[in-house]
């Protein structure tokens, strides 16, 4: 990885790639601040009804979850490791290694969708069909739209992330020189995407499993 | 302070109606002076310098020093030690307006979009208007129907905001005979502004008389015990079947252990959170059996039952027989 | 536009609508955004005077009262997040960094143009709000009052003021890395203008406390639409979650409102009493310190919402100590004068009218910090004359003085000195006349966004209703001797105010890239051998 | 590849983490259990931060944000439990 003091004298017009950098830590510091809030509104409805909540996360497939976080921790060390090469110059394997995470990303979004489709078929799904035979149903639907709100925003950042990934795996197999006229573009996806898996690697314990099983 | 002072002050303090309200007007001018103090000193400083090195010369150079780090550090530590000390000094007042006392008469009061429904413990209920004994403490314990409301008496220098879900509770001592207002204070919709209610302080012996002339045949006890009885709270919760649901006799004020392991003390929102929703904080060794009664009783109906409940405590009882009228506190 | 020999500069270089519009140019953005900003002002201020008109009399039967409530909630939201929230960063700011910094632009200039548009399409949002009939639920937008009960465009409000957070977001990041990035070689940390420092602190404001917003106002649009229940006690949610999240961003938004004023302060004094800012490290500390401490204190606008007593105690605690470095900013201006060779143009009597206002808005801070105190002026009108003492006495006055300091510097032409003395000290009268009786309005009782109060209040709030007044008369009188300057005003030269600031040493107006010649030495205080080496005028 | 074998290392430890927190469920930990989930994301968090997103070349100033949002992420969640919990 080229630290920033080698990548100073760039052309004027492009930002100076360390700026790019730095912009996407900031960025990103806002985005932990916007998940951090909604966490926070799901941990305070935790503590106002822990009893409802606790068999709420009872429903959720802690299997499915379980998968989804080894799929996209892994989707994680192929992104590093495409920064890796694409630092080294290597535009092919740069590329391979880039659809290679979005298509990971395209699977945790599948698992996803068939979690979400069991649930909607169990009618979870907070709306007005929404059923549950046990105790406090009206704290257990609280749980599902907190559910449903924070894995949701998450897979809206996921899906950003899996255009943005596979638009530089094209371009750089495109152009092998791709990563040479802009080598912060890999660098700063990179940053993004380790974010949104670590988003998740917070909100699966969160929701799945701190009901205990 | 002669009347004339008392009669310009009037215009700038609203009437003291307790002796809390002046215990606030004394720490707000005690503020006011120390406030004025150093801001007059602050502009005369400016207006000093303004005037004693106002632009004779084109001065071209400037001194390339200008910083004293001992004076900075000084007026760091000052302000910061004065307001420590202020904060702690009101500290205990503040502490003292928020923890009722025990033996305070108590009140219900209902919210409820643009107008206050009152409920005397003897029965009488009054809509927007509400008569006090003078000098003993008066515990408002209040909810609110639908928005957030807030109770506020200009004259007694209290306010609490009525929420909607939970009771939350605003006590004085009334302590000058008059007619008092109060206003919402927090914005609650089209008519928040005309959400006014009348306070009227009376001797307790005028107080008692009114009450006898207004007070219906039932008491909100009366009420609540209707309400125990008709809706089937008795049939589990009465002395003989202790093993199905907990006796409920002298259960207000009582610290009993939950099913998650902590210990609670019953109060009000505990009480009326039990009843709308019984598995929220279940007391340990029981079966979640009872029903929930959110969407069957109104907040005033909750208010008798729970009127019932205290008054069915024994912890309830001695504290009737030790107040007093005229006990200030 | 320009009389003498054609002197290229950033206004004449290109002067075609698509130049303006989809210019990267920084000082174009400025200008940009402060026709935006003015726009919303003026919408603001006539909701301000239709309900000052209103409040004459007790009865409160000039409008309806839910007009009323529309009135003072598009007087608050667009005040707030339209106006004084970006006014000084994205106008002066956007304009003086690079300059002040020895760049050629921003960090992102694109960056910089696609949040001046996320801005104008926030605003869209508004408009479209007010011409929809308005939003009845006050700019705090209190669950669940604005969810369940009230049936005004809530939606678009949010929306809007969800979008408008994006911009101030932006123009965070891009303050930032351009001040961690772009500075020239030789302007250390330590070296920088003080005002720099206030936009840095801004900036961080923004990036930490905005999203907290966004995350606020999805939950707001779910549960207004959804019914999702986080804020609705019936189905479960807490009503003080949403007033949490809520003025965990508005209050330190009320820094971002007051620390760039102060850095306008720290650049105006010491320049027109010829010294140098008194402690410099100090005002950078407090700056920063401000900054932090104003994330712990949120909670002093909840005393008496229903928090718990343990918190209370810890927020006032709080609150008092985020006084001291206000304190600090103010003793240290004061001691700039000292020695000083002062004199009063218009930027000298704004920054004197700010200190002077300041300090009593700060002071009455500490009645509300005090927990009994507060129980009894909570949501009075104590609370608004406090903070407008703040944000119109402080913030708006700051910012007059920085645009007629720099205006030789943006446009390159003088403003009427004499007109521009009158209409500032017209505006701290109207302004005193508008807000002091409020204070005692607050303390006797009358509460906030009341349309009917009772009798007695009556001749205090005639008094506050015609201070108004002059106050609109006083902020007119720049906005038309400011505009008229800008074509006929007398050409000023590069510095008039013979100015040691990194930015007057170019061209006024500058050029497009800012600086003729590589800057080197961005000390403010330059000595003669630094003022030779290769900064030209 | 002296690199992609550090990260191979880190993805070994992130799975080994993943599975120490869905045992950590099976254990009676009851209110323990949320304080175990915690601390192993953080530490998740740390390594995917540390190794993945190469924190450390960063100069001081791309530094100084990560710690600029864990305090803010702490101060936003300690004062507001804090309200909810000694309510």
């Amino acid at each position: 990885m080229k630290t920033s003091a080698e990548r100073e004298g760039q052309e004027p017009d492009i930002p100076n790639d360390s700026n790019i950098n730095l912009g996407i830590w900031i960025f990103l510091l806002t985005e932990a601040m916007l998940f951090g809030a909604l966490i926070l509104c799901y941990s305070v409805m935790r503590i106002l009804h822990p009893a409802a909540f606790n068999t709420a996360s009872h429903l959720l497939d802690w299997k499915a979850g379980t998968l989804n976080t080894a799929i996209l921790l892994f989707s994680s060390f192929c992104m590093a490791v495409a920064v890796r090469a694409s630092g080294k110059g290597k535009s092919k394997g740069t590329s391979v290694l880039l659809l290679v995470s979005a298509s990971l990303g395209i699977l945790f979004l599948a698992v996803k969708g068939m979690e979400y489709h069991s649930e909607w078929l169990k009618y979870l799904f907070p709306n007005d069909e929404f059923t549950f035979a046990g105790p406090d149903s009206a704290f257990v639907k609280l749980f599902f739209n907190a559910y449903f709100i924070l894995t949701g925003l998450h897979a809206i950042h996921l899906t950003f992330g899996i255009l943005w990934l596979s638009g530089l795996g094209i371009a750089s197999w495109v152009s092998p020189q791709f990563h040479r006229r802009y080598p912060n573009a890999i660098d700063c996806a990179g940053l993004y995407w380790h974010f949104v898996d670590i988003v998740w690697v917070f909100l699966f314990p969160l929701l799945y499993l701190v009901g205990g099983s | 302070m002669n009347s004339f002072y008392r009669s310009i002050l009037h215009d700038i303090f609203p009437r003291e109606g307790s002796q809390y309200a002046a215990d606030v007007d004394a720490m707000v001018l005690l503020l006011t002076g120390l406030c004025i103090f150093v801001f007059l000193g602050i502009m005369a400083t400016l207006l000093v310098f303004s005037i004693r090195y106002r632009k004779k010369n084109q001065r071209t150079d400037v001194p390339n020093r200008s910083s004293n780090t001992w004076l900075e550090v000084t007026w760091t530590i000052g302000p910061l030690i004065i307001f420590v000390g202020f904060f702690s000094f009101t500290l205990g007042s503040y502490l003292k307006a928020e923890i009722p006392p025990d033996n305070a008469r108590e009140m219900f009061v209902v919210g409820k979009q643009w107008m206050w429904k009152f409920q005397h413990e003897e029965g009488p209920r009054e809509l927007n208007e509400i008569h006090l004994p003078m000098g003993g403490p008066v515990r408002l314990v209040m909810i609110s129907e639908d928005v957030i409301h807030s109770l506020y008496l200009p004259d007694f220098r209290i306010k609490q905001d009525v929420l909607p879900g939970r009771y939350t509770q605003l006590w004085f001592t009334p302590e000058r005979k008059g007619v008092f207002t109060i206003h919402c204070a927090e914005f609650c919709g089209t008519d928040h502004s005309r959400m006014d209610a009348k306070v009227t302080v009376m001797d307790p012996l005028e107080f008692d008389n009114w009450l006898k002339s207004v007070s219906t045949n039932s008491t909100l006890v009366d009420r609540g015990r209707i309400l125990f009885e008709s809706h089937g709270c008795v049939s589990c919760h009465n002395s003989d079947t202790i093993d199905q649901a907990p006796s409920l006799a002298d259960s207000y004020g009582k610290t009993v252990k939950l099913d998650n392991g902590d210990a609670i003390t019953i109060d009000e929102n505990y009480l009326r959170e039990s009843i709308l929703d019984p598995q929220a904080k279940k007391r340990a060794g029981y079966r979640p059996i009872m029903p929930a009664y959110a969407r069957v009783f109104s907040e005033s109906e909750v208010i008798a039952l729970l009127a019932f409940l205290k008054s069915y405590s024994s912890h309830r009882l001695e504290i009737d027989s030790k107040r007093e009228p005229g006990e200030s506190q | 536009m320009n009389p003498s020999p054609m002197q290229t500069d950033y206004l004449n270089i290109e002067t075609s609508l698509k130049s303006w519009l989809l210019t990267r140019d920084h000082k174009r953005i400025a200008w940009l955004y402060l026709g935006a900003v003015l726009f919303f002002f003026v919408i603001g201020a006539i909701a301000a005077a239709m309900f000052r008109i209103e409040l004459l009399t007790p009865k409160g039967d000039f409008f309806s009262p839910d007009f009323y409530n529309r009135l003072f909630t598009i007087h608050g939201i667009v005040m707030v997040w339209f106006f004084l929230v970006p006014v000084i960063p994205a106008t002066l700011g956007n304009f003086l960094l690079p300059l002040m910094i020895g760049s050629k632009d921003l960090a992102f200039p694109t960056l910089n143009l696609v949040s001046w548009y996320v801005f104008v399409v926030g605003g869209l949002f508004t408009i479209w709000t007010v011409a929809a009939g308005g939003v009845d639920t006050g700019w705090t937008f209190y669950t669940p009052f604005s969810s369940v009960y009230s049936n005004s465009n809530t939606l678009t409000a949010a929306t809007g003021i969800f979008i408008t957070g994006f911009s101030s977001i932006m123009t965070g990041i891009n303050f930032i890395a351009t001040i961690h990035r772009m500075r020239a070689p030789g302007m250390s940390w330590l070296r920088l203008p003080v005002f720099v420092w206030t936009l840095y602190s801004t900036s961080l404001i923004f990036i930490l406390a905005t999203p907290v917003l966004s995350t606020v106002l999805i939950l707001l649009f779910l549960e207004t639409q959804f019914g999702m229940g986080f804020f609705n006690p019936v189905l479960g949610g807490d009503p003080l979650l949403f007033q949490h999240l809520f003025w965990f961003y508005s209050h330190p938004a009320v820094y971002i409102m007051v620390l760039p004023a102060m850095g306008i302060v720290s650049e105006i004094v010491p320049q027109f009493a010829r010294n140098k800012i008194f402690g410099y490290r100090f005002i950078v500390g407090a700056t920063l310190a401000i900054a932090v401490i104003g994330f712990l204190v949120w909670g002093h606008h909840m005393f008496v919402s229903g928090q718990s007593l343990y918190s209370n105690m810890i927020f006032s605690f709080l609150s008092f100590v985020v006084g001291v470095p206000s304190a600090i900013k103010v003793f240290n201006w004061t001691a700039t004068l000292y020695r000083g060779s002062i004199s009063f143009e218009a930027p000298m009597i704004y920054a004197l009218g700010f200190i002077f206002l300041f300090t009593i808005g700060g002071m009455s801070g500490l009645f509300l910090a005090t927990l009994s105190i507060d129980v009894h002026v909570h949501d009075t009108y104590f609370v608004v004359a406090h903070f407008h003492y703040i944000m119109v006495g402080g913030s708006i006055l700051a910012l007059l003085g920085g645009v007629h300091y720099w205006f030789p510097k943006v446009t390159g032409r003088l403003y009427p000195e004499r007109l521009a003395q009158g209409s500032a000290w017209l505006i701290i009268a109207g302004f005193n006349f508008t807000f002091f009786p409020q204070f005692i309005l607050g303390y006797m009782g009358m509460p906030r966004r009341y349309q009917s109060y009772p009798d007695r209040f009556q001749t205090l709030n005639v008094l506050s209703s015609a201070g108004a007044f002059i106050l609109a008369v006083g902020y007119l009188l720049p906005f038309l001797y400011l505009t008229w300057s800008l074509f006929k005003g007398a050409k000023s030269g590069p510095n008039p105010w013979n100015s040691d600031g990194l930015e007057w040493q170019t061209s006024s107006p500058p050029i497009k890239e800012n600086f003729a010649h590589a800057v080197t030495y961005g000390f403010r205080y330059l000595t003669e051998e630094a003022k030779s080496n290769g900064v030209e005028t | 590849m002296q690199g992609v074998k550090s990260d191979l290392f880190v993805f070994a430890g992130l799975l080994m983490l993943l599975i120490m927190t869905v045992v950590g469920s099976y254990w009676p930990l009851g209110e323990g259990l949320l304080i175990w989930s915690l601390a192993i994301s953080s530490l998740k968090a740390y390594l995917i931060i540390r190794f993945y997103m190469n924190f450390r070349a960063g100069d001081r100033a791309t530094k100084l944000f990560p710690y600029l949002a864990g305090v803010g992420l702490f101060i936003l969640l300690l004062l507001v439990s804090t309200d909810f919990l000694t309510r």
